[in-house]
């Protein structure tokens, strides 16, 4: 395919800039975008911009990689019927108008710019207007109010620290240790179990797949349980060894206690 | 006094000062309330403006300035050798777009509407007092706030923010718009 | 034009040039006789004169210039002299509540008690003369202490600091203040 490097990175403002210059050449809706096209032509400009051993700047880059994920998740089944599924542009989408919104307020502001300000302002005067004694006018209670405001936030800052320390140490510390009780049982009942399905499946939080985690890794670490897993990103599969216990971890683990 | 007699102290008060004046300091310094001086800057105003003076008031974000009627611009500026180049560059504009339409914006909510590092944008609108910092974020790393300056509302011959023309930039017409934001304004986040 | 055409742009070009200026270059400028801008001038200054504005003309070996009524300097000095309450940031109030309900406080210790850094709020009060250093503390890096300056009392109208209305809170309690800054930003919910 033919390159026409015409243009050059420099004459963008941003990926965002460039982006928008490919969807008005194409004449393609902003709400529709054609992400094979649109990534395809992207990625051609870099190459072209990379030939001429140019620099690119990385936003550029990183819109690149943004682009192709996107395609790649456009190209993948969707997983569920539901009709709120998200399109994976439409973050894209929000951005794209949000920078045209700029662009367009830019233009505006420029405009305004080059007719306004037709006003000449002159120095504040060097005359001689008497002695003058700069003196403040500041309220006695105005820095009482101040004073006790701070100290009131300052106690407040402190306890909430405080409290924000001991609720996690807590809340880890518990959760941990049912969680470890929760593999012990389940590992009796299977032998083998999987991690996403346990402890990444419907229903589990950022904290359960954390404190999950970190019990498997407590379970191996005590040589109790085996982790496989098979790339990257993958399932891991747990399966417990000889010497795991039915009874075992009934009592706070050393590592939490 | 009269009110003509308060209008002369007025005249004499911008004129000494040059810069920009809020109605309460001169209230305090003449020993009158605030509503009295703002109804006599805004008479003195229109009298300026009805005579075609020479100079006249500007309102810029609540204080009140004294400068050369811009009907006599071309006049004025044939005193003077030379005048500068007033206009930005593109990314200055956008930058200077993103803090005007939010009221207020850090460097990352810049970043994040252009998609481009501003950090050299911002210091060149800070270099020339067009934007100011407005204090800190209470946000990790405790970012500067950035607004516009009196500067820019002198540059750009704007009383208040509400000056700011919304833009549209619906493809598709009006119907269009709603969906994505119903405010006109760039949404902050 | 009309005469008073020509005086208006006279007093645009008087007041955007602030200082004095030759009748020919005006004359130069608008491409009319010298005679008649200085005849324009005359009447101007008279008209000044006679409504006792704000402004005046005052001629100078030849030359132009406008000036601040001497009728209203004590009007202008006024407004120098009263700086309001407002001039003072909510941060330099605070950094200087800080200072005074301490005697005297190092940077660390005003940071501590408001948990912001607060290195612009303190050059601001030593730049308006509301705090000044009191030496050094004998402790690593020999901080400056600062404490509250003569013009401090005058702003309150303090005769010492035995005026400051107490309160019956402290920040740390009777204990030493804690060695570790205060963190908001704990991870995790």
């Amino acid at each position: 395919m033919e390159v026409k490097c015409d243009l050059k990175l420099e004459n963008f403002q941003g990926p965002f800039d460039l982006l928008f210059h490919l969807i008005e050449k194409n004449e393609m809706d902003l709400y529709d975008i054609q992400i094979s096209e649109i990534t395809e032509q992207y990625l051609e400009y870099l190459f072209a911009m990379e030939s001429l051993n140019m620099d690119i700047a990385s936003e550029f880059l990183v819109m690149a990689a943004t682009l192709l994920h996107i395609k790649s998740r456009m190209l993948l089944p969707t997983v569920s019927e539901e009709e709120d599924e998200i399109d994976p542009r439409e973050q894209l989408v929000l951005q794209l108008l949000e920078y045209k919104r700029c662009k367009a307020s830019a233009g505006l502001l420029k405009d305004i710019h080059a007719t306004a300000g037709l006003n000449f302002y002159r120095k504040p005067s060097s005359e001689d207007f008497g002695k003058t004694e700069r003196t403040y006018s500041l309220a006695p209670n105005v820095l009482r109010d101040m004073y006790v405001l701070i100290c009131e936030r300052s106690i407040a800052r402190k306890n909430l620290g405080a409290r924000k320390v001991n609720n996690i140490l807590r809340h880890e510390k518990y959760t941990v240790e049912q969680k470890l009780r929760k593999l012990v049982k389940l590992l009796f009942e299977k032998e083998e179990i999987s991690f996403f399905e346990e402890f990444m499946g419907k229903g589990a939080n950022r904290l359960d797949s954390i404190t999950g985690f970190l019990s498997i890794l407590e379970m191996a670490r005590s040589r109790k349980a085996k982790l496989r897993q098979r790339g990257i990103f993958e399932d891991i599969i747990v399966r417990r060894t000889e010497q795991l216990k039915e009874d075992d971890f009934t009592d706070v683990p050393e590592l939490y206690k | 006094m009269k009110d003509r007699d308060y209008k002369n102290i007025l005249e004499a008060m911008l004129f000494a000062t040059g810069e920009e004046i809020q109605p309460g300091r001169i209230a305090s310094a003449l020993d009158i309330d605030k509503g009295t001086v703002e109804r006599l800057l805004k008479e003195l105003s229109e009298e300026y403006n009805g005579e075609h003076r020479g100079i006249v008031l500007r309102e810029l974000n609540g204080s009140w300035q004294m400068c050369t009627n811009p009907l006599y611009f071309e006049n004025v500026r044939l005193l003077f050798e030379k005048i500068d180049n007033k206009s930005l560059s593109q990314a200055a504009y956008e930058t200077l777009a993103v803090i005007a339409y939010n009221t207020e914006a850090t460097r990352a909510k810049v970043e994040s509407v252009r998609g481009v590092n501003s950090g050299s944008s911002i210091s060149t609108l800070v270099d020339k007092g067009l934007i100011e910092e407005a204090g800190r974020l209470d946000a990790p790393g405790r970012p500067v706030v950035y607004r516009p300056s009196v500067e820019f509302y002198r540059a750009f011959g704007f009383r208040s923010l509400d000056d700011l023309i919304p833009v549209d930039t619906s493809p598709e017409g009006p119907e269009e718009e709603p969906k994505v934001f119903p405010d006109d304004r760039i949404p902050m986040d």
